[in-house]
């Protein structure tokens, strides 16, 4: 089912591989393949190692295999670190001008009759070679074929530019993968439409200078968009209102930066890059305020000064998305590597207690969709919103089809009557939340002590918080005003004011003190926490994939969702996979989790940091599965891990 | 049951203070009650705004398009007093909430009321970046040369050897210039006034609100209590009357008078006043009428097939 | 046990309610009383409402009791809100220039005899009066006796300066609780020396306007200093070598900063007050490098803008003491009152992960010595160690005892030994540790599927990770270098470098990306965490007092720790108090809890963050009784409302 | 059973990467492999250093006393590329971090390499505050008019119009002038240079380290790759050669006449100098010989009786 096809691209940090990887990705999506591209390049602009793997497939994917089918090699580390990952009928393609390390076979030039026919349409399954990391170098050189293709004498020969050394390589590809010159052609004109002439002219240079050794054909699939997690974020929030994106670049958020800019003017998008983070996040609250949904992007240390900012949307009740993009730490760390190592710090991120949503998208498609719910509850319950994203995810790059997602949800946002006097923090649903229980007396001190059996029974803070809006509107929940939250208007508000306020206040937002008011308060962003709570209740919070019903699962959150799928469809296991990490969906994980015997976490950190989330929620994990070298599990390194834990 | 607190928080609401009545929507000032120290210099800022409302009103700024930031300080009360719309914000961070206002509605009038610990200190990054990108906001200072709320430490404008209680022995520091980093860093509308004279600092406040651009004005607040300058401030203060306000160098000899201590006479006044583009100006033609998001977004998927 | 004498003086902001709270302390400390001080006051400098509780026992003491003794106020508001607390016993003295709505008794001056001559030395237990709030005026007047002074007029008289005001209080509380004027002279002359004087004639003036009420007698116990949580917090950071402390004034952590500059030339301290929080703790870094034992203090807002910085000193491995001294958030909150918010907050803050220590000292005896241990043990293992305190312990006055308490232990910091070529982050112990178990192809990729399983049958962790050090010397296991602890150095060092770096690096310091040296870095790190959580466990970090065998359990933490250990005493419970909080002392919590059917967790928050960090460590607990009203419990409603619970 | 991380975390031992070797205590740089662009001007500040060392040392500054302190960006890499004490520390914070290591040991050179992104933007504030009190430290800040490690984006000496990859349309604000709110600031030396031109990179850097109080180098450093400005700077900077850096006056003259951007010609030198007390001096007489802490503590535990 995940038969699949592999090329990796690799060289020097400046070469353009990333460019390169992309294009090969967007001419095999011309052929109906769903593709996956994986990018790994160190913290730096030029020198370096640097790859691209892509990975083609008929359905959709979101890991790499270690096993390669075609290595292009502009380097000679290339070679070094990867060929030895190509079959026997594998393919190495290398630059002769730079790579001086392996020569090309004897080329009889003129044959365009591959080796192995069956290919096309039929791919090999991966995952016989299995291996421990990607550029482990141990296991010898491959026995494949090597084509040799002079760029950079092309180049020059055409008075080509540097650049254009992506053009030659991706015509390279297409006459070895057996794919046609019209379709190269074609993705070439829409892809490369500046100097397209040359262009055209390197490409065919390029395809004329090897042979053909695979037959890959066209699939009768609709091509697909493909898209990197960071600009899928960017989609979602901007269909779901995003009016203003905020940030200050830092890897590997700074491609959410980027694409929001470039599409400012098409979307009416305010995109402002300010003196720091500090400055990003008041900025976006002060715009929040004006009446702008606005969003902002950072990594972890860009999100540390942005703590303080997160707070504040807590007590002041301002709406905001936050996507934090994780990369290994502590501290700067790996900057260009992936982790999962920030879930607790976002979780717990910013003094005192206050709702907050925390979405962790494992794909491009999850991205914009879970990207596009934050926007609608940070608007509707006025409270932070985070996607935690991490790098692989942000700036792997995936086949997406919106359409193949349940429609989006419609979040109205509470607005003011226009009639009663405007109180930014209004408690209209106090009097009903009062009828229920707890004695007033407890509650003026905000002692609630008999009310702590409540908490371990478990029943009341149910039935109370959340219930008082799905009671009045259970029909159309969304429509209601949930409780704890208060309806907003903007100014200007003729005769009416609207005060926001990072103090403690009263229903105005006039700063106050009193201990009555402060408990009504603290209460007040409980229940829309609760609220929130129910909310996410009806998305599907929790995924679960593979066979639904096996007594083993593999469980997982964010850019570990695809491996995790594959391999659990693979060795016949169930997939489950959170999507929202708070408010906890603990019904929908339940019930997930149903018959489960055996449960396996995937995680990329050091301290198990989904493990102790399920802790907290009372679900015990019975083994684990950790990578914390800011690389992704690969499918037989994840397939391997799994069957030693199961044997 | 739910996870996020194992309690039941629901009955408090028989317990429900009454809020305190409003006296309407004209009044200047809310129900909060006052609790700044008598003789405090805030009053008199605070005074200014009473008259300020009507005559922005008659300059074409309607009470409800005035927006007032406050950092958080004694000088941050202000927010609170005023009823206005105001956004009580964080220590150091009024200048980036007030410029997220105006660039998230260029129609408002945004005013930040800040002090010196706060908006010199905290948070000095900030002020210079308003005046950089010359954001059309106006910044007050209460400037009273200590941390007052937090009982009496010293700050950037406290003199050299201030004794404060972080610096019992005098602080080692000289303190900076407002005025001059203003100018330096690109303000358009640079003042100083006085939270003694109320006719000056109304028409300073005024001048600096209408002003299309980034405007500081450093506003000399006494703060009774710890740090009770009005003798000082009385024998050597003057207003300017002979400075030419469009001149970038006449403005930074005349700031250079007084640099926050010792014995020279401290000019009140507007010393500088230019005209350029606003940072807001970029945002205003955004026109979101006719805006298909899922239009959009197919059209972006479209072109990444 | 407890019985206890209770004193409330109230007024305005800016009358100096604190300082005559002080001073009362002060004076019964001479008595040989034991004291507790709670502070009471709003967010402002003049006005509003104050005050300051002063507990006296002939026990150690930590919690207000809502039943008074004397009433002294300064202000009208102070007899509504408090005097009905007075027992009919009670005396309500009043400022007769201030406060308008009671009149004096009829007062028989010169009438010397107290109505209670039994009260001296045999105080009355406090707990009978139990209620809701603290400025709760709904149960009426007290039947009480009501004695005036004219303060205002005899500093006018005496043209004594307002300040003096405090002085005529204390005269006239001398004279009503029947303490002698040779001890109040005694008292003043040391803790008012400056116009010595006229202070004594403003008190002898106070004396005689009233008469006795009490006869509270010399206890034959020796005086003990009165302190507060900040100062006591500087002492041990002291004690433990503190050479720098660097510090942005937020309350309720500003004493901590106003104490440190007072002694810093007593102390040969360097005190510093930065431009932001921001710079403090990179200041605060940087001295660590330079070999200075540096600590910083804050609070919620403040330490949001330290995050990064704590993330830095994780990868950096910089060793450095933080305060943070909690308040009500979200956000500004409610800045001069308590809470225990603020929990997973410092347990989690900053990206990547990193061993931290979190203290959570309950009173000033408490924060003396666990700072102390702060400060060792971030230098010996080269990370950030937190005091977490909160408003009441900061804020709050206890007597003190250092001898009381256990040795301080000495802990070693291993210093390179100047032979062998200095590497920063040398790991001396990874062969040692290579030896004990796990296949080094897992490891290359950081990806442990083998060792999954040993994490949850939960031995080999233990035994390697931890193991190494003390196998090598287990007689004085603080000596030895700990694992993953490479020996420190400063600059200058001739002939060698000093590289610390907050990317990935090397041994040397150098920044690497390489995916073998990220996991043995981590692993390092990793190595570090658990040694440290191995010693704590040689200290008394989990606290059990009451009956140590009740199957009840009262569990609390912080400032909560002194008033759980009287309810428990007064109820026959047992009281548990973790004092570490990271890493957490599961051992000894285990072993607290032995017999244990019943655990009541007390806390001053919402959402319960002791009862979460307990469920992550595998402990339930059966009851919840919270406070987030900003207000400590006193000894009554807490009593109360355990019984309810237990009812 | 340790409840940090249920994972065996002991067995990567064996594959532990050899450490490459040093060419010894005396070599300039260390191993770690230079991955500036070809034509990167940072190579030019990098080379400086090779003769530095020897330089300061001549100079009664020994190697071992130096501490090079960088941010994050790609000038930052020069921290691991120099074989000297080195704390490579965070973007915008090199100031703070460069303070507490000379207040922690006065004794030492502490020497901050920044980025003007890192050091203009993000942590603009610290060097203002560092100029205030004239913390005996040196600041060369690699001025490349760009976020180069990032990819590319505006900085606040990028002239306006840039176009980066936040500002596609090109940026709306006028660059900042660093030199003149350095001066403002109060900073004790301030000087401009150009990656290109060893010699007189050389004697500013090492006149800027040598100098006593707070010294701002700004270092037109080229950035091939995003903001290839050499053949702008070839043909606009001059050595100044009539100026009088002990003036206020004529330093804020001269600073002026280029504004990072525009047509004006550039001049490169020292524009101010001048004495002051340095902040560190105020630690330099604490001596702890004889100080004697469980007595203090209980001294100060007996004042509280
Ligand atoms: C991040 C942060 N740090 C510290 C504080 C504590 N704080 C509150 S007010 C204040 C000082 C205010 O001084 P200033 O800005 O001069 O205002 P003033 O009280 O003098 O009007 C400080 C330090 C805070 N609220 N937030
Ligand atoms: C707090 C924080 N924000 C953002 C980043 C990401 N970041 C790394 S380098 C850099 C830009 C560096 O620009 P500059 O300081 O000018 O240095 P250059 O690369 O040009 O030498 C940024 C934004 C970071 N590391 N930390
Ligand atoms: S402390 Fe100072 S600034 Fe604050 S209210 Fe009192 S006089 Fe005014
Ligand atoms: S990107 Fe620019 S600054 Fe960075 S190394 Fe390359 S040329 Fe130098
Ligand atoms: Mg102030
Ligand atoms: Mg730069």
């Amino acid at each position: 089912m995940y038969d699949s096809f592999s090329v990796l691209v690799g060289g020097k940090a400046g070469d353009g591989i990333n460019e390169a990887g992309n294009l090969i990705a967007r001419l095999m999506n011309r052929l109906g393949y769903r593709v996956y591209v994986e990018v790994d390049y160190p913290s730096l602009i030029r020198g370096g190692h640097n790859f691209s793997i892509v990975r083609c497939a008929r359905e959709k994917v979101g890991c790499r295999t270690d096993r390669l089918d075609v290595v292009m090699a502009l380097n000679d580390e290339t070679v070094e670190r990867h060929a030895h990952r190509l079959g026997g009928a594998g393919t190495l393609v290398i630059d002769t001008g730079s790579v001086k390390s392996v020569t090309p076979d004897e080329a009889d030039e003129g044959d365009d009759d591959p080796s192995d026919e069956s290919r096309g349409g039929d791919l090999k399954a991966g995952g016989e070679r299995g291996g421990s990391g990607q550029d482990d170098s141990e296991e010898g050189d491959a026995e494949c074929i090597v084509m040799g293709v002079p760029i950079a004498a092309i180049l020059k020969e055409l008075q080509a530019p540097p650049v254009m050394r992506n053009t030659c390589l991706l015509g390279t590809f297409c006459r070895i993968a057996g794919i046609s010159w019209e379709i190269l052609e074609d993705t070439i004109r829409q892809h490369i439409p500046r100097s397209l002439e040359k262009n055209l002219e390197v490409a065919r240079r390029g395809y004329e200078a090897t042979r053909k050794r695979e037959s890959l054909a066209s699939l009768d699939l609709p091509a697909l968009p493909v898209m990197n997690g960071n600009e899928a974020v960017g989609l979602g929030l901007i269909r779901a209102g995003c009016t203003a994106y905020v940030a200050y670049p830092m890897s590997p958020s700074t491609g959410l930066l980027h694409f929001m800019a470039s599409v400012a003017d098409d979307c009416s998008l305010k995109v402002v890059h300010p003196e720091n983070e500090i400055a990003v996040i008041l900025m976006a609250l002060g715009m929040a305020y004006a009446g702008e949904r606005a969003a902002v992007g950072t990594a972890g240390g860009g999100f540390c000064l942005m703590t303080e900012g997160v707070s504040l949307a807590g007590q002041a009740e301002l709406p905001i998305v936050i996507m934090v993009a994780q990369r290994p730490g502590p501290s700067t760390g790996l900057p260009t590597y992936t982790t999962q190592a920030d879930l607790h710090f976002v979780l717990n991120a910013g003094q005192g207690e206050f709702p907050r949503l925390v979405v962790a998208p494992g794909s491009a498609e999850e991205a914009y969709y879970w990207s596009a719910v934050a926007m609608g509850l940070a608007w509707r319950y006025q409270t932070a919103a985070f996607v935690l994203a991490d790098k692989a995810v942000c700036e792997g790059s995936y086949s997406i089809d919106i359409d193949a997602l349940p429609p989006l949800p419609e979040y109205d946002v509470p607005l003011w009557d226009g009639v009663s006097p405007y109180r930014r923090y209004a408690r209209p649903d106090d009097a009903t939340a009062a009828g229920t229980a707890g004695t007033p007396d407890d509650m003026s001190t905000g002692a609630s002590a008999d009310a702590a059996s409540a908490g371990t029974s478990g029943e009341s803070a149910d039935a109370t918080a959340a219930g008082t809006a799905t009671a009045e509107g259970s029909a159309a929940p969304s429509a209601a005003v949930p409780p704890g939250v208060s309806p907003l208007a903007f100014p200007p508000l003729p005769g009416e004011v609207v005060k926001v306020d990072s103090y403690e206040h009263d229903e105005l937002g006039v700063t106050t003190e009193d201990n009555v008011e402060t408990v009504l308060m603290q209460e007040k962003r409980v229940r829309k926490w609760c609220a929130l709570e129910e909310e996410i209740d009806r998305l599907e919070a929790v995924k679960v994939r593979g066979d639904a019903d096996a007594p083993t699962a593999l469980l997982c959150w964010g850019s570990n969702g695809s491996v995790c799928r594959e391999v659990a469809d693979e060795l016949g296991l169930r997939m489950v996979q959170p999507l929202v990490l708070s408010p906890f969906p603990t019904r929908q994980f339940e019930e997930a989790l149903d018959g489960v015997e055996r449960l396996i976490c995937v995680e990329n950190n050091v301290t198990g940091q989904l493990v102790k989330l399920l802790r907290l929620h009372g679900f015990d994990v019975d083994d684990a599965i950790r990578r914390y070298d800011g690389r992704m599990f690969s499918l037989e390194e994840l397939t391997t891990g799994v069957k030693e834990v199961l044997q | 049951m739910s996870d996020i607190a194992d309690l039941d928080i629901s009955g408090a609401g028989s317990r429900r203070p009454q809020p305190a009545v409003m006296e309407g929507a004209a009044a200047p000032l809310t129900y909060a009650e006052n609790t700044w120290c008598p003789g405090c210099g805030n009053f008199g800022i605070l005074n200014v705004w009473k008259t300020l409302i009507d005559e922005l009103a008659d300059n074409g700024v309607p009470r409800e398009r005035i927006v007032v930031v406050a950092g958080i300080g004694c000088h941050a009360k202000i927010a609170d007093y005023l009823n206005l719309n105001t956004f009580y914000s964080l220590h150091g961070r009024t200048v980036p909430v007030a410029t997220g206002i105006k660039l998230g509605n260029p129609e408002l009038t945004v005013i930040a009321h800040a002090g010196d610990g706060d908006c010199y200190g905290e948070g000095l990054e900030h002020m210079l970046f308003a005046a950089k990108r010359n954001i059309d906001i106006s910044l007050m200072v209460h400037d009273n040369g200590v941390y007052a709320l937090t009982t009496g430490q010293y700050t950037p404008t406290s003199p050299r050897g201030f004794r404060g209680k972080s610096t019992p022995g005098g602080s080692a520091e000289q303190p900076i210039n407002p005025l001059e980093l203003a100018v330096a860093g690109g303000a358009t509308f640079v003042a100083r006034s006085y939270s003694r004279g109320a006719e000056r600092l109304r028409q300073t406040m005024l001048d600096a609100v209408l002003h299309r651009g980034f405007s500081l004005v450093d506003i000399l607040q006494v703060c009774a209590t710890f740090n009770n300058l009005y003798s000082y401030y009385n024998e050597r203060t003057f207003d300017m009357d002979d400075n030419d306000p469009s001149s970038r160098t006449d403005a930074l000899n005349r700031i250079g008078e007084w640099t926050y201590g010792g014995d020279g006479r401290i000019a009140l006044g507007t010393f500088y006043r230019s005209e350029a583009d606003t940072f807001d100006g970029v945002f205003r033609d955004i026109d979101r009428s006719s805006f298909d998001r899922e239009a959009a977004v197919r059209d972006l998927l479209a072109r990444r097939v």
